[in-house]
């Protein structure tokens, strides 16, 4: 990440991929709410990209169906190192009303590590972007993880 | 006796030696017939850049047809001349110059390109017939002799588009130019009918020294115009031209271009050394520059909606033509004009002039290249080609080069014409310089989906096969890879050499009528 | 030979264009080299984008066909275009008719002007 | 005057083929509307031919002081027929090709080439 030596503010910048695991749309809407005018946390520096390759944080909203649970991994695997999983709203955290469904996959921690939760059905933008702010620490801690093992050059 | 006088009999005598000696070549095998094809039209390539060079050291070039001296044209006792006079002056050897490079490099691609059909030796004698009228066309200073070339160079072309007669499409649009053809010559041959019975002459020089603008001239001008403009495809007229185009085979499609272009060589002789000044008094110009707009425009933006590459090309000739017009038709808006002349009236002819070089050169790269495409892939539609890049390297890089050329962009020669025409026609309306420019965007855009859909993009499955075209099609390309690039590195040595000597040689009406009536004017 | 193109109102120099090439050519290749190579290769991260799901083995169906593109352009034009392809509409006595009548225009209108 | 009778048919077999090329469906009719062309055409080189005043241009018959008329009408017409006639013979034969791949005559139904 030579780009990072010469500019300190790039880590802290981070580009959020969505990844709708079979929600009602709900997170969704709150997360649109959060890059309108209102709270514009595009003035962070964070913003909704159009392909993994290019994000740091993958916001994951809804609980995983069946159909869903190979996309999820793929674009969750497609995302370069290092990566953070935000879970949106109580679906995704804990399979909500739909727990034990018969289409279910599970949550998302079932399918891939997740570190910062975000309750609510919908959470308010407040709190969706307070686990984004989290995410920045989390982000922060991998990296450090990984330049110690010597991955990162 | 000076070998260099015969020059201008020669280039017409060659290529249709060419042509009536290729049956018996093609008695020796494939291999002489192909020698033979090459090494002629590389002969011709030859004699065109003589007779420039001797254009360019000593003026306008005379040759009498079956004259004892071969540069007399008024012998004593006559007051104009009755024989079949052949005329260079600066211009025709430009055009005969950038006609053989074009006839060469599509000779040379055509070795391998249709060496999977049958009847090469009628291709190859037609080849050279549509050469040799060609080049009648360009160097004749004769009005029948011009009609007699433009038919030529007509029927050897209808038999080349409608080459490949098992696809219907190539016999229907040899059709539909064949009736527009015989419509447009026949008005021509009335037109030159009606010159001849005003002033019994048919010697260009000869009618233009005696010419004065009546109601008879009004009509032959318009008749002339029309004809002609309809051969080199302006907006009206220009239906057959995508049509032939795209269903020839390319080797072929390239030398068309070529042809078109003398077409409009034809109508500028007409407009400005026929006609000269007088033209000033009629509406022509301004026709011409409408005609040169109106192509343009409706040709780029049919072009940007097609997906049959050589269809998309087709269209693309169509608005090039029309910036040679736009350019040229304003320099004989300023033609009577010194002053108007001297600021922008030249600098707009200069581009015309330019352009045409430029355009034979790129249009014909672009359509071997699409030739290449056919080749390898065995289809010409763009919905079905892609990721070409990656397997035939030297056609994309050819490609992107003219590509890059026929859209105006900087470095590349097509930039340096366009500059001239842009700032040219500013002086007369800024709309025009607004049309050409969004033209030229256009143009980028069409070029731009052409290339992203046939060469970018992921491999297909159908097209895991495909090799690089064969050795002679590649040469063939590069010939004129090779005239773009060094029209891109110097073009200022183009432009005072190459260019500016053609545009004086159009310009200087009484220079073309002096060579052959001796300063009678 | 490397002289400038005067066009009367500008110049054109193909040298300084070159420069500038040279130029541009050498910020993209460096911000180009500057760019992570920390991805894992034979992984998912090798792999494009494909909303999720498998990548399709063959190229043809990941492409975008020529027709659909400049859609957009194609659509807000819609009537300019209408005309336009009606009168390339493949009848050869519609093109012979244009050409009448064009020469006859301009035959008639060159007596006027 | 009787003298410009000869350019009036030109005019009318002009029109009469111009008309017959826009408005015929058949093929071999539009054929025959371009050959009625090409006749019109070739008359009026011939109708060219002569001036008041002038003699004939056959250098044994012209006779006397008057002028003799230059051949080359005649020699114009010559080679515009001939060159009439490799298109024609070109045209039908393209016609018969178009015959043999779209099974009709009709003008209209030959029209893959479009837009």
């Amino acid at each position: 990440m030579r780009l990072e030596k010469y500019l300190e503010i790039l880590p802290k910048s981070l580009w959020v991929m969505t990844c709708n695991s079979g929600s009602c749309n709900g997170c969704d809407i709150e997360i649109v709410a959060t890059i309108s005018p209102r709270y514009d946390i595009e003035r962070f520096g964070m913003k909704l990209v159009g392909t993994p390759r290019h994000a740091d944080v993958l916001v994951v909203t809804g609980p995983v169906t069946k159909y869903m649970k190979d996309r999820l991994l793929r674009i969750y695997h497609q995302i370069p190192d290092p990566k953070v999983v935000v879970v949106v709203g109580n679906c995704g955290a804990s399979g909500d009303v739909f727990y034990k469904s018969y289409n279910l996959e599970g949550p998302v921690d079932n399918i891939i590590p997740v570190d910062v939760y975000v309750h609510g059905c919908p959470p308010r933008p407040e709190a969706i972007i307070e686990g984004v702010a989290k995410a920045v620490l989390k982000l922060e801690a991998k990296r450090e993880e990984l330049l110690k093992a010597g991955v990162e050059k | 006796m000076n070998w260099q006088e015969h020059l201008p009999a020669l280039i017409l005598a060659i290529p249709l030696l060419g042509a009536f000696a290729t049956p018996l070549f093609s008695l020796g095998g494939k291999t002489l017939r192909n020698v033979w094809m090459v090494s002629i039209s590389f002969l011709t390539l030859v004699l065109a850049f003589f007779i420039w060079k001797y254009v360019g050291a000593n003026g306008v070039m005379v040759y009498v047809m079956g004259a004892e001296k071969a540069t007399l044209a008024l012998p004593s006792g006559m007051t104009y001349p009755v024989r079949i006079i052949l005329e260079i002056d600066g211009m025709s050897a430009f055009m005969a110059l950038a006609g053989s490079i074009v006839s060469f490099a599509g000779a040379v691609y055509s070795v391998q390109f249709m060496d999977r059909f049958t009847g090469m030796n009628r291709f190859t004698s037609l080849y050279f017939l549509l050469t040799a009228g060609m080049l009648g066309l360009m160097i004749t200073g004769d009005l029948f002799n011009f009609f007699v070339f433009l038919e030529i160079a007509s029927v050897a072309s209808f038999g080349l588009i409608a080459f490949w007669r098992d696809k219907p499409e190539a016999i229907e649009a040899s059709f539909k130019y064949m009736l527009i053809s015989q419509l447009s010559a026949m008005m021509v041959l009335i037109a030159i009918g009606t010159l001849y019975g005003r002033y019994n002459v048919l010697n260009m020089a000869g009618v233009a020294s005696m010419l004065h603008l009546g109601f008879a001239e009004k009509f032959v001008l318009a008749f002339l115009v029309v004809a002609l403009a309809t051969k080199c495809g302006t907006f009206p007229m220009h239906m057959w031209m995508p049509d032939a185009y795209a269903e020839a085979p390319a080797g072929v499609t390239c030398l068309l271009v070529a042809v078109s272009q003398a077409s409009l060589y034809g109508l500028m002789r007409v407009c400005f050394s026929l006609y000269g000044a007088t033209i000033g008094s009629t509406f022509i110009p301004w026709v011409i520059v409408i005609f040169g707009t109106a192509s343009m425009f409706f040709g780029v933006s049919m072009a940007v909606v097609q997906h049959e590459v050589k269809r998309l090309m087709g269209y693309h000739s169509i608005s090039q033509v029309g910036y040679m017009l736009l350019g040229l038709g304003v320099g004989l808006l300023a033609l009577g004009n010194p002053q108007a002349m001297a600021d922008y009236g030249f600098t707009a002819i200069k581009g015309g002039v330019y352009h045409i070089f430029n355009y034979t050169m790129y249009k014909a790269l672009l359509f071997l290249t699409a030739g290449a495409l056919y080749y390898a892939t065995g289809t010409r539609d763009l919905d079905k080609l892609g990721g070409l890049a990656r397997k035939m390297p030297y056609t994309t890089f050819m490609f992107a080069i003219a590509a890059a050329a026929i859209s105006g962009l900087p470095p590349f020669n097509g930039f340096v014409s366009k500059l001239l025409i842009y700032e040219s026609v500013f002086a007369v309306h800024p709309f025009f310089t607004v049309a050409a420019l969004v033209t030229s965007i256009l143009t980028l855009a069409s070029f731009v989906k052409v290339f992203q859909t046939a060469f970018l993009g992921p491999e297909k499955a159908c097209f895991a096969t495909v090799k690089e075209v064969p050795t002679s099609m590649i040469m063939g390309m590069a010939i004129l890879t090779l005239a773009i690039v060094l029209l891109t590195l110097f073009p200022t040595w183009v432009l005072s050499n190459l260019v500016e000597p053609a545009a004086k040689a159009l310009v200087d009406q009484g220079g073309y009528i002096g060579a052959i009536m001796g300063g009678g004017l | 030979m490397w002289n400038k193109v005067f066009t009367g109102f500008g110049y054109w120099d193909v040298i300084s264009w070159l420069i500038f090439f040279f130029i541009a050519s050498f910020f993209a290749l460096w911000l180009r080299s500057i760019g992570r190579r920390d991805y894992k290769e034979g992984t998912e991260q090798d792999e494009i984008y494909w909303s999720g799901n498998p990548v399709p083995e063959d190229g043809a169906e990941i492409s975008v066909p020529a027709s659909s593109s400049y859609w957009g352009f194609r659509k807000a034009l819609e009537p300019y275009y209408k005309v336009l392809v009606a009168m390339h509409s493949g009848h050869i006595r519609d093109y012979v008719g244009y050409y009448v009548v064009t020469a006859a225009l301009i035959a008639a209108l060159i007596l006027v002007v | 005057m009787i003298g410009n009778a000869p350019f009036l048919i030109v005019g009318v077999l002009f029109l009469m083929g111009l008309i017959a090329v826009l408005t015929e469906k058949n093929l071999v009719k539009i054929a025959i509307g371009v050959s009625i062309i090409e006749s019109a055409t070739n008359m009026f080189l011939i109708a060219l031919g002569y001036r008041s005043g002038g003699a004939i241009p056959v250098r044994f018959l012209a006779g006397g002081e008057k002028l003799m008329v230059l051949p080359t009408p005649q020699a114009l017409t010559l080679t515009a027929i001939v060159i009439a006639m490799a298109t024609t013979a070109l045209m039908l034969s393209l016609i018969m090709l178009l015959y043999r791949h779209y099974g009709t005559l009709n003008i209209d139904e030959i029209r893959r080439l479009r837009g």
